[in-house]
């Protein structure tokens, strides 16, 4: 319980003291809050598959009334991988914000905004309130348009009020809904409004939600602001932003869709969803395939990895939900989320250093790499396993599951898609990779040391064991779901 | 310890791997000592285990995933050929590889990945379940790349991307395959075969044909056999790995585990499949050694000739009668032997002589007169002539095919024996009979490039000359053949 | 695992020369290499004498070696190591000369190999045995290294290849038919189906082609007088019996009888006039050759006693041939008119036994046979001796204008050799006569079988007369190969298949510009503010 | 017509005048207005709609606030931005639409 206390108040208090503190006081606050999320976020894992879901009705006021925070698998399944990434990106950004020479703005922004990120994405991830949730996706968008402006550059301002427009549009349409279900029930709670009686307003409501989530999530079309804001963020802000922020708004619905109102999906409106997901798995990849900067090349394939997540929803929903696939494909998306979460989060960091160290992510400039500093491109080659989905990692395990699952469904529609998006993925990514592998002196460039190289690559060897040991994870998955997933097919 | 044996024999080879990534390009004793003793200690408790089945022992390992997600290590008969023979050709490639790199760079990448290469085809060969076999594929792919990329150069760059080109499709169509299939019988192991009879048949025969796309690119068939001769620029170990060690093999061992232990003969000859699997196998037989008269590049020759001989092996599988299996299988490992000889003459000639192309062959001979010696029992074993190993295969595959009534299997041996003559010949020709340029250079003072390279070639002579002992590959594939596959 | 079962002497037998041959590479054994050659056949020679005494067996060597002998395998193998036995010798003034010892190393092979012929019960070993024979000649062959030997050295390994996968093939099928490697069986399981007529076809060609059967002979003229004398006179002798004793193991009673009686008879008369037209006394021998292997084929083709006699025909040819081959070393080797004039009267005498001259071996090669033979054979066979003394005559007059070039080593052993192999060739005949023909050996002494032997003779002299005065033009040897024009290796070119990929550079410019296109139109918030609500709706109307 | 419902109108007008706001306007400062005004419509609506069952519902209410003051914070960063985008660039609008009349 007072785990699932920490991992949203530590950093809150974090991110106070960072602010309030002067310079080198509010560091160590920082660091102390990190540590701390971090070491919660473990406790709360642990916990919770020991003892069961821990619920907290905050100040004690039941629904529907008061707010419940609840964690259960879902939840802290993200919550680690959450912890994971931060912790990651905040060791590299020590490194790379340090002696920076574009002013005190950054390095006083930065740590009070991540863990004012890392606040606002456990509180999402722990929400069981609509409107909790609205509150928590908010700041949590405010949080990420700030990193990206953090630099203050032109281009990162115009990049960062693109992504605000997107961000805001998409709150308010959430808040539509929140507010016609409301109106309907009476009610935000999730666990008051499973029991509820379908309203006819349900419809638009869902619809809403869905499409504002869809903007948030930067779902094609809606996609635009992603690449140059996640572009031009520093590289530890790109990690946290590609990795874990799409994530929040994609929980979102996925409790909206398969636990409030698994009643209202028909799989016309599933097929739909799924269709823009197909779409941006397509588009996102052909656009990284022609981009010129490893940094685009990265944001354009988190739009395809975006993509991937909603081709879930006509094999686990609507009239798939009873079906014995339906619990291979939630879990299979699932599980693509968390290790693109890793394997993402790795290849900004790895792509960071690289342009610590060339001044530039321009592909050309990315040449000697592996002989110079062959941890970071190990750590990208890895991730990009992990994207591509290739064994063993957990990028392929989720990509058997929903491939399986689309197949038994008959929807093999889906699977193709995935298999074009993996090769797509394996064409894109290949680029960087030969480059980096191309042999070019570098021995008069100040490399980063051993220990900031294993940053990434101790992310992406996560992704890769999240591949191999994935049991355990998937019974932690199981945890309260109410369909579970029996041995496969 | 019957568990963790197969797990042992992995980690004979993971081990080093893991260890010599870490290792500086200095500690050349350490490194060599890692990855010899890797070989040694593999092939040591393959030895074990071979005696161990024979008295009875079966093994079986089994790692849950994900539900659904089994990785399955077990020990066959046709698993303990493959992994014998991957074992010692790796204990021979990495002498030969530790005196070919000398005091060249980047030899803890190259050692990394070779170890790591090899995991992955022992991997393949113990897999028991069709995912752990993908899994372990798909390491195999990607852990050739950076050996095929190793002088990172533009030219060795583009060939690994060609064979990524290859590889990564082809791999995506067998994964479509293996998830088709799944879907509807659940997860397959090759301990029991899978029942299909809830598969309509149009469906099978499109599974089947996506399964031989998957693993026949790594067999290099006709179309898919682009990669192969490219992949020519990577260092001779490399190409030995490549050819005779693991990449092609594991193709064609994935051919045979799909025909018979994924769909079974029966349901291959009710679907009719066998039939065009070995007219695709045919062609891509002549094809390859139509293409290999064309060039002028040794090692380019041979790999044409590679891609013509693993067709032997899927021509015996897809024929699927009694003695083409038991050919098929024995090709596996005559292949084998005669192949990395090949190469590791043709690496001899590289490092020792300068020699790449054909006409730089003059006259070495009486210059290098072991390797030469070797290169020709190899060149002559590839044609069929008796007693080198590759007549056995003839015999058998012809037979096989008469059994399964397709007469015209001959006169595809036929005209690829006629072929392999006119492509080989003139190399032994000019070994033996042309006068060398005055100013070559060449001597093969160079034990431990030469001594691997004449115990291969001994070892495919061995195996055509002792072909009916039990200990023979012959006698071994006869023996699995009579077990597995033929009641 | 066991090594052998039954007599070890069949191993020795062929593993001995084998030995031999391993051991002329090794570095110290260099310069003794052409002295080990004469012993390389000797373990066969006393299998031959002894005969045979049970399977010998190998079950682990190659598919299941088996050996033994019957009558016609033990003759055929004595002949054949007696004949190499003495080219053995014939061969030692070659000792120390360039490329000797790879010469050795070879000869041993082809000696294993032909020794193994003759005693392999089973396919594989047979097999194994005739390629080693055909294949490791090309090195006998080739020897020389002049522009000549190696022309015929191409020729032969082109068709030599072609033989063997033929042979191949129809083994392998016949292997299929009668589901077992036992040669005897595979003979009797060739039945009427259509494969196996095919099977049959092919290890005609097979054989043929090493038994010089025309049209498949074109190679023999080359490569026969290219070869050095001892190495022509193991090829001509010895080795083209490889081929016919083929023909005899596998081909069932009758099979293609009337055509190889055809192609036998064709070969037989077509091959002796066309050796009317070579100069190289080694041409001539090997025309003449061709043409009494047509007899022999002939003899197989007409099947029954024809086909049992075969065996003792070839055992004279093969002991005349090997004598006649190494007169011609004997005549280069001559130093004196005398040493030429007693080489002269050897060949003559041997050549009057090949054509059949009363009471000398061939007669009798040539009665044996007869016995089986209808009417118009028995008269093509003797109207054959017409034309094999019209060649042998013609031999002898170009063997006289051979001028002596090769003057080393004693001269008098030289010419025992040939003397030797011609006595072999009159006295063998005589002693096996009664076993192989059922006859007296009167039965020679009568007065039609010596007018039978004689009118061909004295025809053929006859002719010769006429043939000495006015001369056949004079034509390089090849025959039918030059009417097929020269052959000349050429570099095939394939088409590549046409690259999987497309433009790449080109598609990548298109891709880019559109999705730079679109990028742009979909960044634009004007877009996005108008289907935000328009996808709200379509997703509310598809809802519930 | 009661009270509830002229708020709800009232409400539903606000988003509609916003929304319009939202789509044709280029001027950042204007956009982040529309947004306002979008949000404060959702928010009278959402008062109203607490009021549905005759009673006073405190919950809603409690919610406005609390959106009010994430609406707050969101326009104070949005203004922020838009200011140190026109500083930056010189312009109060995004470069894509700059063109635009």
């Amino acid at each position: 319980m007072s785990a699932l206390v920490a991992v949203l108040v530590a950093p809150l208090i974090g991110a106070l003291s960072a602010v309030a503190l002067p310079g080198r006081s509010g560091r160590i606050a920082a660091w102390v809050a990190i540590v701390t999320t971090l070491a919660a976020a473990v406790a709360l894992a642990a916990s919770v598959i020991s003892q069961g879901m821990p619920r907290l009705a905050v100040g004690s006021w039941e629904p529907p009334v008061g707010i419940v925070l609840e964690a259960d698998g879902l939840s802290i399944a993200m919550i680690v991988m959450t912890a994971l990434v931060m912790t990651a990106a905040a060791l590299t950004a020590r490194h790379m914000l340090a002696g920076d020479t574009k002013g005190p703005r950054i390095a006083f922004g930065f740590w009070p905004l991540m863990l004012l990120l890392w606040a606002a994405l456990n509180a999402v991830f722990l929400s069981r309130d609509l409107f909790n949730l609205y509150v928590g996706i908010e700041l949590l968008s405010l949080a990420a348009i700030g990193l990206v402006a953090i630099e203050g550059k032109p281009e990162a301002l115009a990049a960062a009020i693109r992504y605000m427009i997107f961000a805001l549009a998409g709150s308010l349409l959430y808040l539509a809904g929140v507010v016609l279900v409301y109106g309907a029930h009476g009610a935000l709670d999730i666990g008051v409004l499973v029991g509820r009686e379908p309203a006819e307003t349900d419809g638009l409501a869902l619809a809403l939600m869905t499409v504002g989530l869809m903007s948030k999530t930067a779902l094609f079309p809606f996609h635009v602001w992603l690449p140059p804001a996640h572009g031009g963020a520093p590289a530890p802000a790109s990690a946290m932003l590609s990795a874990l922020v799409p994530k929040a708004s994609y929980v979102i619905l996925l409790r909206l869709w398969f636990d409030v109102m698994p009643d209202q999906a028909t799989d016309a409106a599933l097929t739909l969803v799924a269709t823009f997901g197909a779409a941006a798995v397509l588009w996102g990849s052909l656009a990284a395939l022609v981009q010129s900067r490893v940094k685009l090349i990265v944001a354009y394939s988190t739009v395809a990895q975006i993509g991937y997540l909603f081709l879930v929803f006509p094999l686990a929903g609507g009239g798939s939900e009873d079906q014995p696939w339906a619990a291979g494909a939630w879990n299979g998306a699932v599980f693509l989320a968390l290790s693109h979460g890793l394997a993402k989060a790795a290849m900004f960091l790895a792509v960071g250093q690289w342009m610590k160290v060339r001044g530039s992510d321009c592909l050309d400039e990315m040449e000697g790499l592996a002989t110079a500093m062959p941890m970071t491109a190990f750590a990208f080659a890895l991730s990009s396993i992990t994207i591509v989905g290739l064994p063993p990692s957990g990028g392929f395990t989720a990509k058997y599951l929903v491939m399986t699952s689309a197949f038994a469904a008959g929807q093999w529609v889906w699977a193709l898609v995935m298999a074009c998006g993996g090769l797509l993925a394996a064409a894109y990514l290949y680029r960087p990779m030969a480059m980096v592998f191309r042999r070019a002196d570098l021995s008069a460039f100040r490399l980063p040391s051993r220990a900031q190289q294993a940053v990434p690559l101790a992310l992406a060897g996560a992704a890769i064991i999240l591949g191999i040991a994935s049991s355990g994870p998937f019974e932690t998955l199981a945890i309260g779901r109410p369909q579970t997933a029996e041995a496969g097919l | 310890m019957t568990g963790l044996l197969p797990i042992l024999i992995l980690l004979t080879s993971l081990v080093p791997a893991a260890i010599t990534f870490f290792l500086a390009q200095e500690s050349y004793r350490l490194r060599n000592a890692l990855n010899l003793g890797g070989a040694l200690m593999k092939v040591g408790l393959i030895v074990v285990m071979l005696f161990a089945v024979a008295g009875g022992a079966s093994y079986e390992t089994d790692i849950a995933l994900a539900p659904g997600l089994v990785l399955l290590l077990r020990i066959d008969a046709l698993a303990l050929l493959f992994v014998s023979l991957s074992a010692s050709l790796w204990l021979l490639t990495t002498i030969y590889a530790i005196a070919y790199f000398g005091k060249k760079a980047e030899q803890s990448r190259f050692f990394g990945f070779f170890s790591l290469c090899v995991f992955a085809t022992t991997g393949i060969a113990l897999s028991g379940s069709l995912i752990s076999f993908f899994m372990f594929f798909e390491l195999l792919t990607l852990s050739t790349w950076p050996l095929v990329a190793h002088k990172q150069n533009a030219a060795s760059l583009k060939a690994a991307r060609s064979y990524l080109s290859y590889a990564l499709p082809c791999s995506t169509v067998l994964l479509v395959a293996i998830v088709w299939l799944e879907s509807s019988t659940g997860p397959i192991l090759f301990t029991d075969p899978p029942d299909l009879s809830g598969v309509d048949p149009v469906s099978l025969r499109v599974i089947f044909a996506l399964f031989i796309i998957g693993v026949g690119m790594k067999a290099a068939i006709v179309p898919l056999h682009g990669w192969l001769p490219a992949a020519m620029v990577a260092p001779a170990p490399v190409s030995a790995l490549l050819h005779a060690v693991a990449v092609v093999k594991a193709g064609a061992f994935g051919v045979i585990r799909v025909v018979y232990d994924v769909f079974g003969v029966d349901r291959v000859e009710e679907l009719g499949v066998g039939v065009p699997l070995a007219a695709l196998a045919s062609v891509t037989i002549i094809w390859g050694s139509l293409r290999a008269l064309q060039q002028t590049e040794i090692k380019k020759r041979l790999a044409y000739s590679t891609i013509s001989q693993v067709s032997y092996i899927l021509l015996g599988a897809a024929l699927a009668s009694p003695f083409a299996v038991v050919g098929g299988l024995a090709h596996l490992v005559h292949q084998g032997l005669m192949k990395i000889t090949l190469f590791f003459c043709a690496g001899i000639y590289d490092e020792r002589a300068g020699v790449r192309s054909i006409e730089g062959l003059n006259g070495l001979g009486w210059r290098m007169p072991w390797t030469s010696t070797c290169f020709s029992l190899g060149a002559l074993g590839m044609i069929g002539l008796p007693p080198i190993a590759g007549f056995v295969s003839k015999i058998y595959l012809g037979i096989g095919g008469l059994q399964a009534d397709a007469a015209w299997v001959l006169w595809v041996l036929g005209a690829s024996t006629l072929l392999n003559a006119a492509y080989f010949l003139p190399l032994l020709y000019r070994l033996w009979y042309c006068e060398a340029a005055p100013d070559v250079e060449a001597d093969e003072t160079a034990p431990a490039l030469v001594a691997p390279t004449v115990a291969a070639a001994l070892a495919a002579l061995l195996a055509g000359l002792l072909a009916a002992s039990e200990i023979s590959p012959l006698g071994w594939a006869t023996l699995i053949a009579e077990r597995d596959y033929l009641q | 695992m066991t090594l052998w079962t039954g007599p070890i002497l069949p191993m020795v037998a062929l593993t001995w020369p084998l030995l031999l041959g391993a051991l002329t590479a090794l570095p110290a054994m260099r310069r003794f290499a052409v002295r080990l050659l004469p012993l390389a056949p000797l373990p066969a020679l006393w299998l031959a004498i002894m005969g045979g005494q049970g399977v010998t067996t190998a079950p682990d060597l190659l598919l299941g070696v088996t050996l033994d002998l019957d009558e016609a395998r033990r003759l055929l193998l004595g002949m054949t190591s007696a004949l190499w036995a003495v080219a053995g010798l014939a061969a030692q003034p070659m000792a120390g000369k360039p490329h000797a010892t790879m010469f050795s190393g070879f000869w041993c092979l082809v000696l294993a190999g032909n020794l193994g012929v003759f005693m392999a019960l089973d396919v594989a070993t047979f097999y194994v045995a005739f390629a080693a024979v055909s294949l490791a000649s090309w090195f006998l062959i080739v020897h020389d290294r002049s522009e000549k030997a190696l022309h015929a050295a191409r020729v032969y390994i082109v068709i030599a290849l072609l033989g063997e996968v033929a042979l191949l093939l129809g083994l392998i099928i016949g292997a299929h038919a009668a589901q077992s490697m036992a040669i005897d069986e595979i003979r009797m399981a060739f039945g009427d189906k259509p494969l196996n007529t095919v099977a049959i076809a092919l290890l005609v060609i097979g054989f043929g082609i090493k038994a010089g059967l025309v049209p498949l002979h074109v190679w023999l003229p080359l490569a026969h007088p290219a070869a050095p004398v001892p190495g022509s006179a193991v090829l001509s002798g010895a080795i083209v019996k490889a081929g016919l004793f083929g023909l005899l193991l596998f081909l069932p009673d009758g099979a293609f009888g009337l055509t190889l009686m055809i192609l036998g008879l064709t070969g037989a008369f077509g091959a002796a006039l066309w050796g009317l037209t070579q100069a190289n006394p080694k041409a001539v021998l090997a025309y003449s050759t061709i043409s009494q292997m047509g007899l022999m084929v002939m003899a197989v083709g007409a099947g029954g006693a024809a086909r049992e006699t075969v065996p003792y025909f070839a055992l004279h040819h093969g002991l005349a041939k090997g004598a006649l081959f190494l007169l011609v070393g004997v005549m280069m080797a001559a130093r004196s008119s005398g040493q030429r004039i007693l080489s002269l009267v050897l060949a003559a005498v041997v050549s009057a036994s090949v054509a059949g001259f009363p009471l000398t071996g061939g007669a009798l090669a040539k009665a044996g046979v007869k016995d089986g033979l209808t009417d118009m054979t028995t008269l093509a066979l003797s109207l054959s001796s017409v034309a094999t003394g019209l060649i042998l005559l013609w031999f002898l007059s170009r063997l006289w204008d051979v001028k002596s070039s090769d003057g080393t080593g004693i001269w008098a052993f030289q010419v025992s050799l040939p003397a030797a192999l011609a006595l072999a060739a009159f006295v063998t005949p005589w002693l096996l006569w009664s076993d192989w023909t059922g006859h007296e050996p009167s039965y020679m002494l009568k007065w039609d079988s010596l007018i039978d032997g004689l009118w061909p003779v004295a025809i053929a002299l006859a002719a010769s007369a006429v043939l000495l005065r006015w001369q056949l033009p004079q034509l390089p040897p090849g025959d039918l190969l030059q009417l097929l024009g020269r052959w000349q290796p050429r570099t095939m070119t394939l088409p590549d298949l046409p690259p999987l990929r497309p433009d790449r550079r080109k598609a990548a410019s298109v891709l880019r510009e559109r999705a730079t296109e679109m990028e742009g139109m979909l960044i634009r918030w004007r877009f996005t503010g108008v289907a935000v609500p328009l996808l709200v709706l379509l997703v509310f109307a598809i809802l519930t | 017509m009661t009270g509830p419902t002229l708020y709800a109108l009232t409400g539903a007008a606000l988003v509609g005048i916003g929304f319009f706001g939202l789509i044709s306007a280029q001027h950042l400062l204007r956009r982040v207005v529309a947004f306002n005004l979008i949000g404060s419509g959702l928010f009278v609506f959402l008062g109203a709609a607490g009021a549905r069952s005759g009673a006073s519902d405190p919950i809603p209410q409690a919610l406005i606030i609390t959106g009010i003051v994430v609406a707050l914070s969101a326009s104070a960063l949005a203004i922020g931005l838009v200011v140190a985008h026109a500083r930056a660039s010189g312009r109060p609008t995004l470069p894509e639409e700059d063109g635009e009349a």
